[in-house]
């Protein structure tokens, strides 16, 4: 079998499997039409619903993928074709030319300031311009530029030639060519993307005809600190702040007009949520209006979000579809027409306004996919059933992200995620080569010598010199006490100058080198390297940032700069006669996986990791398999859940690696990641097993209500229960003429201000269900927002054909229920449409009750040193980008446990976890992070105040003094701030390292 | 015990004299801060008090300070950094056990070894005492060698005697020079009047130590472990004692530096292998006592007290250096 | 009152309850000392009268006095002690059960010019909590708590930073660095203080007005919601700095910043190991 | 030319560190007074470093680190900000003129606010330096 999986695209999607499958240790090769990875994200400015930085969140992860030896990235490239094979799918790559050679380009951007032809820039949507040879954006990775061919003088015309004459690492390349290869993989994932919808086939919103109308891509831009207006907010007619912006939702989205959209895009209502906050923020005389049709806040703490909006940052919310947007043509504001919600017409007046458009398939991937014999949808996205997410119908071809349908960041991170773990099928490998094979090379013991500090001071090509005087650093640089060598670069980073350094290393005995030059954050992995060639343990180099930090920011100033080099050079001699060498821990990994909770999520968990070969330990507390997923019948997309359920069951208990512990508890759980013990509960019979990941499955329960009469009255049942009414064609329902569905029971306020995000779907599910056999009976749906999200929209809309009757109420005028016998109701409720109270009559009441987490909960979480939301579901590392992940490493959370979800929902999840949990359980060993906290006993009072503040779990106090555990700390030395006594230091960053440094600057 | 005769002079002369000599010197000089008295720099005679109780700090610090600089560190190599001995100083109304205390530090300091801080100090600066008329409650000056009158260490001494009136004896040469011949000579009236008022005075010391014969003999005894319970292990004993000397020598950035240090702190005796032959409270606050009664008194032939008291007043948890030496005999021997 | 006291260390010296007690006595000039009893017969050095300012809790971390793993200690607290007493139990310092705690209604301390402590006049707990001592002794004192105005650490703030800087040189210029304030403390109980580690050097030893400018900073900043302004510092301070003053600068900016009082809880950590998502920005450059 | 000033930032490395390599990236000028310390977090910044810097003869301090809430170690910034809050009400309430303390969030993308805030600051820190020496 061939090993390698091919990925298609770099998006947050792809590079998440891609990670994925890295850390199980399966080669990747990852293929990008752009010139860089990261995708859509990397053109957002914060998202939602924490305002987390996105670039900030989204680089790290950038950079993992880009250094992880197991990855190709191929940028500038398209798949072109793939054929399958007999052990897998050969793929034809076609990789564009950049002309430029992307191992020599430092990305000194001399080319793009002397290039002569501007051209509008792409990754900010053409609101500004850029250059024919440019980089996106700053933190782009791979870090290289490219030249725009369509507009190149020297490639169109044979003139100009500039770039290449002031390249000063010889990086341009104008006869490079476009090249196919050929690849053989194992298995491949579709991470394409989807592409958002133009508004331009909306004449009636003025999009390209008005200037002040702008897409949410567009004006993301204009909020991001690094984008065209350095995060300040102009329209674009004026380049003046605007004072009231209007979003406008489902542009391109919920358009049953159009037939094609009538999906919902998912994630159009918290982008325009998060961005009028942003708005807002921006300054106290700036007034956000949104208006919108249903406010979509189904995701985690995503009501909070809309209502701190509202409450704290007064963005107005207004439900109205728009009929038309004209412009002033004198002062380019815009008059926005909208109908309010007692149908009076009403123009009111802005000056930008945002569209918050869509997603939509691009044209031309079904080629690609139905060459192959993947299905696409309607709407072109490649669906998968709802007990197989990930799923294309042709084995080893797996899609994830937007491709699937419409979903926000963390839904496709875990896809991403599900979708490696089915790649990884057969291909993970149990003899997998360890880790850490450098850590047992032996370096020749230093500590004795004298210090000798070797100095090199990189020109850059000019990009330092031309500013630093670096001929007077090198030899300021050499009268620093302990500094033996010091000398000048054209190209630190180059190939041979580490060779050079290596040998000077040699050469002179140097113990400890400081490298004055750009930046750590990117340079520091290669010149470790370089080190470690050298024989000296790779955290003996300290490097000082002379060019980001210094010659290109006092461009005017070159004699400060010089000055500030100097300095800057005497402080990391400074440290570095302090460091001293680290090494990794290693620690054995057990290879067994815990899965807790047998529901749905747990068993689709446990499956996945013990079909990739590894022994699971299933924990369920009842006698039984299946958790709620047996008390429903069907779903909206109209798969059978019994048989699904049976089938999943049977497989689990048939599978020869999953160890099933029924009626069991769990006692106790102790160790940390890659070394778990767990005690266990079964009776009076207690056992332990061990294991080096734990999945937290243990689902949640519906909410038990005493609104409305409910347990009273037989006529009052909940959603589930009534489908299980019509399920059975219980006589009652010949009785029934007239129901009335009650949503958002006791949900989205007070005490449970969520929402559970199910309930929508399956009160359109029951109407489909019930008009299905009794289209005469009368249903009444009061809601306050109906959120059947994504592509369950269209059954909604059919829901709504099939005439049952939608009211909505708000949460300040509830529906009043009068019982006037068992199974006679009147119901008032306050109609918008009508300003008035409307009595309905009914004989049944169906509550959409919601989910509650359960109370055991903080039980396991404190058993497993977890955190918890504050309405009582697990609360994930990081809601964006880390969605299965806890803090504590080592253990994953999936299913309901995490928040209420749908059935293909928390199977993708627990996929995602599945695989989360594989990229521990295939090493044999797992490495710590060389820079570390470690406490000094003699000085520890065992007060606690380090464990306190450790994100990770990572300090216990065990006999009144503090103990690190180096597996899980990650080195960010909050502990060693907070330790009064100076008894926890973080190695790598010391207290006498950084005090050391600065102290420099005042000798 | 005088030197010279004793003159008698008014307060308004007194006090033209002081002004007229003290031109051009550094005054120190015991002042009132936030209602305790110190000695402090200050700006002329006229910020001087002339009736004060024991104050808070003695005179100590101004020949051995808290901060010197020893040597500081330039472009052209080390150079030893001294203090300003060209400028005159005049310590005005030091009381005698503060000014006895300094003949006690002398015997270190200016012994065979020089100090060359405390030595330039000592020579530039002009004592001038002012007698105990009444002791303080914490006194116990006489059982330790000293007295409410006593001139040691004074360079002139003065004595209030009644009717704004004051009697002058120029202790030292350098007193007299300083001085001149100041007042007119003291009659047989006021001399007798001064022994009577020295007899008053020495018989207002209320407190005597009791200094044991053999101290040596209750080192190991465990009653060093009861009177040091509650010994906070601060330095306010030793910084306040007049005759506690101990420093440490510290790189402060370009400067060596010698600055305080106490056998009470933590640190004191611990070496760089962290091994501490004191490191017990008990032992410490044992050193401090031997040092004083045993241990000075071999090497240099006095009690390192001046018995001011001011360690037991300022004590935050009231340990009486009195009543722990007095009790050796009875309950400390082993 | 005393005669109960007595009764209770007797009683407990008696019974094996504890094997030590501390309380206190007074020497041979009349002043009171804390004094630490073993035997049942040595309870009659026990005194207790309105000089009885001292924090016995301190000892409680003394380890050159006490061990406590090698059995339980008595304990006389006040109504302020008790909350130094709550802060260490919740550092893990002292153990609830290796202590017994005899708790004594306080009605104020006096100074040596028998005047009221200016701390007693706004505290809060002159009666100790019984829910928290093993035994309470004295009768409840009902009485007007004087709302705590913070006027003295107002008073600082209103001056301009020039003359505030001037004013605590005042002070700063007389500090000894004797570091009473710091060995009085009950909540200085480092094995080593970090003003005494040297590699690196935080403050150098030496004490100038500038040294103790910084060490001044530490000591108040590592007592930053902790303190539980039991004001022994201030009163060991052989030179007169008003220590309270910078103590209850800070107690007051972590009640104003945090909603936090030190020494209510046994259970309750120092705000700086909590935060919340909506803390106060408005510092933020 | 104004005096030449000795300002230490203690940098986080993922937001505020990479913040200023933006700057640089992106050639927004600023004075050159300042001198960064790479740390891994904000929440590294042992207040002790902020008072050794002034002991030392900093003129002034800049604490940098991610906005609330994108903290790469989830929680650091938010104990810095506690932390650094209470250090600042002392360094004023001593009379350290609270122009030379300054603690900032960055983001990586926020090259521009990099600038900008080295600029304030620096500014800062020199009128508060004049202001003490007119006394």
């Amino acid at each position: 079998m061939n090993k390698r999986v091919l990925v298609i695209g770099g998006g947050i999607g792809g590079v998440q499997a891609g990670l994925d499958l890295a850390g199980m240790g399966i080669k990747v090769t990852l293929v990008e039409e752009k010139p860089n990875i990261g995708g859509r994200m990397a053109q957002l400015d914060k998202t939602f619903p924490t305002n987390d930085c996105s670039t900030c969140i989204l680089s790290p992860k950038l950079l993992e993928l880009a250094s992880s030896p197991d990855v190709d990235i191929y940028t500038c490239a398209s798949v072109e074709g793939i054929v399958k094979t007999e052990d897998g799918f050969v793929a034809r790559i076609k990789k564009r030319a950049r002309f430029v050679d992307e191992k020599k380009c430092t990305a000194c951007g001399l080319c793009a300031q002397k290039c002569p032809v501007k051209v509008p820039d792409p990754f900010n949507k053409n609101i500004t311009m850029s250059k024919c040879i440019r980089i996106p954006y700053a933190q782009a990775v791979p870090a290289v530029y490219m030249i725009d061919r369509e507009h190149c003088l020297r490639l169109l015309e044979g003139k100009c030639g500039v770039c290449e004459k002031v390249c000063p690492a010889g990086a341009i390349d104008y006869e490079q060519q476009d090249e196919i290869k050929e690849l053989s993989v194992g298995a491949v994932i579709v991470a394409t993307g989807a592409e958002e919808f133009t508004p331009r086939i909306r004449p009636e919103y003025g999009y390209g005809i008005y200037e002040n109308v702008v897409t949410s891509i567009e004006y993301e831009r204009f909020l991001s600190a690094s984008g065209p207006t350095n995060g300040h907010i102009v329209r674009p007619s004026d380049q003046k702040e605007p004072k009231r912006v209007a979003f406008i939702q489902c542009v391109g989205s919920r358009d049953v007009a159009s037939g094609e959209l009538g999906y919902c895009s998912s994630f159009c209502c918290m982008q325009a949520t998060k961005d009028a906050v942003v708005t807002c923020e921006h300054g106290p005389n700036i007034r956000s209006t949104i208006f919108y049709i249903d406010i979509r806040a189904y995701g985690k703490d995503f009501d909070r979000f809309v209502d701190r909006a509202k409450t704290e940052h007064g963005v107005e919310y207004k439900r109205s579809r728009i009929s038309g947007i004209i412009e002033s043509p004198d002062t380019k504001n815009l008059v926005v027409r909208y109908i309010t919600p007692d149908g009076a017409l009403k123009d009111e007046e802005f000056d930008l306004v945002v569209l918050s458009v869509g997603l939509r398939m691009p044209d031309g991937l079904g080629g690609l996919l139905e060459g192959i014999g993947v299905k696409l949808d309607a709407y072109g996205f490649c669906r998968s059933g709802a007990f197989s997410p990930g799923d294309t119908g042709v084995d080893g071809v797996y899609v994830c992200g937007t491709v699937t349908g419409p979903m926000d960041i963390p839904e496709t991170v875990v896809s991403a995620s599900a979708a490696a773990s089915l790649a990884a099928r057969g291909l993970v490998s149990p003899d997998r080569e360890p880790l850490g094979k450098a850590a047992d090379r032996k370096e020749p013991d230093t500590s004795g010598s004298p210090i000798a500090v070797g100095v090199v001071v990189c020109r850059c090509g000019t990009n330092i010199a031309s500013v630093v005087d670096v001929p007077s650093v090198v030899e300021y640089a050499a009268s620093i006490p302990n500094v033996t060598f010091s000398e000048e670069l054209l190209y630190a980073c180059s190939q041979d100058s580490i060779r050079h350094i290596i040998n000077k290393i040699r050469e002179h005995g140097l113990n400890r080198v400081v490298v004055a030059s750009c930046s750590p954050r990117t340079h520091e992995a290669l010149f470790q390297k370089g080190l470690e060639q050298a024989g000296l343990n790779k955290y003996l180099l300290q490097m000082t940032n002379i060019r980001d930090q210094c010659s290109w920011v006092h461009r005017d100033t070159p004699d400060r700069a010089t000055e500030k080099a100097k300095e800057l050079v005497r402080m990391a001699v400074g440290k570095a006669r302090h460091l001293t060498p680290l090494h990794e821990r290693y620690s054995d990994v057990k290879k067994d996986c815990l899965v807790i909770g047998g529901g749905l999520a747990g068993m689709m968990a446990a499956l996945d990791v013990a079909d990739n070969g590894f022994v699971v330990h299933l924990i369920e507390q009842e006698s039984f398999l299946g958790g709620n997923l047996l008390k429903i019948k069907s779903l909206l997309t109209g798969e059978d859940v019994a048989s699904a359920v049976e089938r999943i069951v049977k497989r689990v208990l048939e599978h020869p690696k999953i160890e099933l512990f029924l009626n069991t508890d769990i006692a106790g759980i102790e160790g940390y990641v890659g070394n778990f013990t767990t005690k266990l509960l079964t009776g009076d019979r207690e056992t332990s097993v061990e294991h080096g990941a734990v999945i937290v499955a243990t689902g949640a329960r519906e909410h038990v209500t005493e609104s409305y009469g409910y347990r009273t009255d037989p006529y009052v049942v909940t959603g589930r229960e009534f489908e299980t009414i019509l399920e059975k064609k219980n006589p009652l329902l010949k009785y029934v003429k007239r129901i009335a569905m009650i949503q958002c029971v006791d949900s989205r306020e007070g005490e449970r201000n969520y929402c559970s995000r199910v309930c929508c779907s399956q009160a359109v599910k029951n109407i489909l269900r019930l008009k299905e056999r009794y289209p005469e009976k009368t249903v009444y749906v009061l809601y306050r927002d109906m959120r059947t999200y994504g592509l369950r929209e269209p059954y909604y809309t059919a829901a709504r054909e099939t005439g049952a009757l939608f009211l909505r109420y708000d949460a300040s005028r509830k529906p009043v229920v009068e019982k006037i016998e068992q199974g006679s109701f009147i119901i008032d409720v306050f109609d918008k449409i009508l300003q008035e109270t409307v009595r309905l009559p009914v004989q049944l009441l169906v509550l959409g009750v919601g989910i509650d987490p359960l109370d055991t909960n903080d039980r396991v979480a404190k058993m497993l040193k977890v955190p918890l939301t504050q309405d009582g579901f697990f609360s994930e590392a990081h809601v964006k980008l880390r969605p299965v992940d806890f803090s504590t490493e080592g253990v994953f959370v999936c299913g309901m446990a995490h928040g209420p979800k749908h059935t293909d929902e928390s199977i993708a999840q627990a996929l995602a976890a599945a695989a989360r949990a594989l990229t521990i359980l295939t090493r044999d060993r797992i490495r710590s992070q060389a820079y570390s906290a470690s406490v000094d006993e003699a000085l520890c009072t065992g007060c606690g105040t380090c464990a306190e503040v450790c994100a990770y779990g990572a300090i216990e106090i065990d006999k009144e003094k503090a103990r690190v555990n180096e597996l899980l700390c990650k080195g960010c030395g909050t502990c060693t701030a907070a330790c009064f006594s100076g008894a926890i230091d973080l190695s790598g960053f010391t207290n006498k390292q950084i005090v050391k440094e600065f102290e420099e600057l005042f000798i | 015990m005088s030197f010279g005769e004793k003159t008698v002079l008014g307060k308004d002369e007194l006090f033209r004299i002081l002004k007229s000599i003290s031109e051009g010197c550094e005054i120190i000089g015991p002042v009132m801060e936030d209602g305790k008295p110190y000695f402090r720099p200050v700006e002329g005679v006229e910020d001087v008090a002339w009736d004060f109780d024991t104050t808070v700090n003695g005179i100590k610090e101004f020949f051995f300070p808290r901060r010197s600089v020893l040597y500081e560190q330039t472009n052209d190599g080390i150079r030893p950094f001294d203090p300003e001995t060209d400028k005159k100083r005049i310590v005005l109304f030091s009381r005698p056990c503060d000014a006895r205390a300094l003949t006690i530090t002398d015997r270190l300091f200016m012994g065979e070894n020089q100090d060359r801080v405390y030595g330039a100090l000592r020579a530039n600066t002009v004592v001038v005492g002012l007698s105990c008329e009444k002791a303080g409650p914490h006194c116990f000056c006489l059982s330790v060698g000293g007295s409410p009158f006593g001139t040691e260490g004074m360079d002139v001494s003065i004595t209030a005697v009644g009717d704004d009136e004051y009697v002058l004896d120029m202790v030292t040469d350098r007193g007299k020079a300083f001085f001149g011949n100041r007042g007119r000579k003291a009659d047989s009236k006021r001399l007798q009047e001064f022994e009577t008022l020295k007899k008053r005075a020495e018989e207002s010391v209320e407190r005597t130590m009791r200094i044991p014969k053999d101290l040596p003999s209750a080192f190991e005894s465990d009653y060093w472990k009861e009177v040091s319970a509650a010994c906070l292990k601060c330095g306010v004993c030793t910084y306040l004692c007049p005759t506690c000397h101990c420093f440490d020598i510290v790189d402060e950035g370009f400067y060596r530096v010698r600055c305080w240090d106490t056998c009470s702190f933590d640190t004191f005796s611990r070496m760089a292998s962290g091994e501490d032959p004191r490191k017990d409270k008990y032992m410490r606050y044992r050193q401090r006592v031997y040092h004083k009664f045993s241990y000075y008194k071999e090497n240099f032939g006095v009690y390192g007290c001046v018995g001011c008291g001011r360690c037991t007043k300022h004590c935050p948890v009231k340990t009486d250096i009195v009543e722990i030496v007095s009790s050796v005999d009875e309950k400390g021997m082993p | 009152m005393i005669g109960k006291i007595r009764e209770a260390a007797k009683r407990m010296l008696d019974d094996g309850t504890v094997r030590l007690f501390l309380g206190y006595g007074k020497n041979g000039l009349g002043d009171t000392v804390p004094v630490f009893l073993k035997h049942k017969e040595d309870v009659e050095a026990l005194y207790w009268d309105e000089t009885c300012r001292y924090n016995l809790t301190r000892y409680l971390t003394d380890r050159d006095v006490i061990c406590l793993e090698e059995g339980p200690v008595g304990v006389i607290v006040k109504g302020c002690d008790q909350k130094s007493l709550k802060v260490l139990i919740s550092e893990k310092q002292v153990e609830r059960d290796e202590i017994r705690i005899v708790g004594v209604v306080c009605s104020g301390m006096k100074d040596d010019n028998e005047e009221i402590l200016s701390k007693c006049g706004t505290c809060d707990s002159w009666n100790p909590d019984e829910t928290f001592c093993d035994i309470v002794i004295g009768q409840t004192v009902e009485r007007k708590i004087e709302e705590d105005e913070y006027s003295d650490v107002e008073e600082v703030e209103a001056l301009d930073p020039a003359q505030r800087e001037k004013l605590w040189g005042k002070y700063f210029d007389r500090c000894l660095r004797c570091y009473a304030c710091r060995n009085v403390c009950p909540l200085c109980y480092c094995k080593e203080c970090i003003l005494e580690q040297n590699d690196p050097e935080w403050v150098p030893p030496s004490a100038s007005k500038e040294n103790n400018f910084y060490f001044h900073i530490i000591r108040a900043y590592h007592l930053t919601g902790r303190c539980t302004d039991c004001g022994e510092c201030e009163r060991a301070c052989p030179v007169g700095i008003p220590l309270r003053t910078i103590n209850r600068k800070m107690i007051k900016a972590v009640k104003d910043g945090f909603d936090f009082v030190a020494g209510k809880d046994p259970e309750a950590r120092s705000p700086l190991t909590r935060f919340r998502r909506d803390d106060r920005e408005d510092f933020i450059t | 030319m104004e005096k030449k000033l000795k300002i230490v930032g203690f940098l986080c490395n993922w937001c505020s560190y990479a913040g200023a390599d933006l700057a640089g990236v992106s050639r927004f000028q600023y004075p050159a007074d300042i001198r960064v310390i790479r740390v891994p977090c904000s929440g590294r910044v042992n207040p002790l470093f902020i008072l050794k810097c002034f002991q030392e003869g900093a003129d002034g301090v800049l604490v940098s680190g991610c906005h609330p809430g994108d903290c790469h170690y989830q929680e650091g910034n938010y104990y810095t900000r506690r932390r650094m809050m209470m250090l600042k009400d002392l360094f004023c309430f001593f009379g350290i003129d609270k122009r030379r303390f300054h603690i900032s969030w960055v983001s990586a993308s926020e090259g521009k606010k990099w600038a900008d805030v080295v600029t304030a600051v620096v500014e800062d820190v020199g009128a508060a330096l004049r202001g003490s020496e007119k006394q």
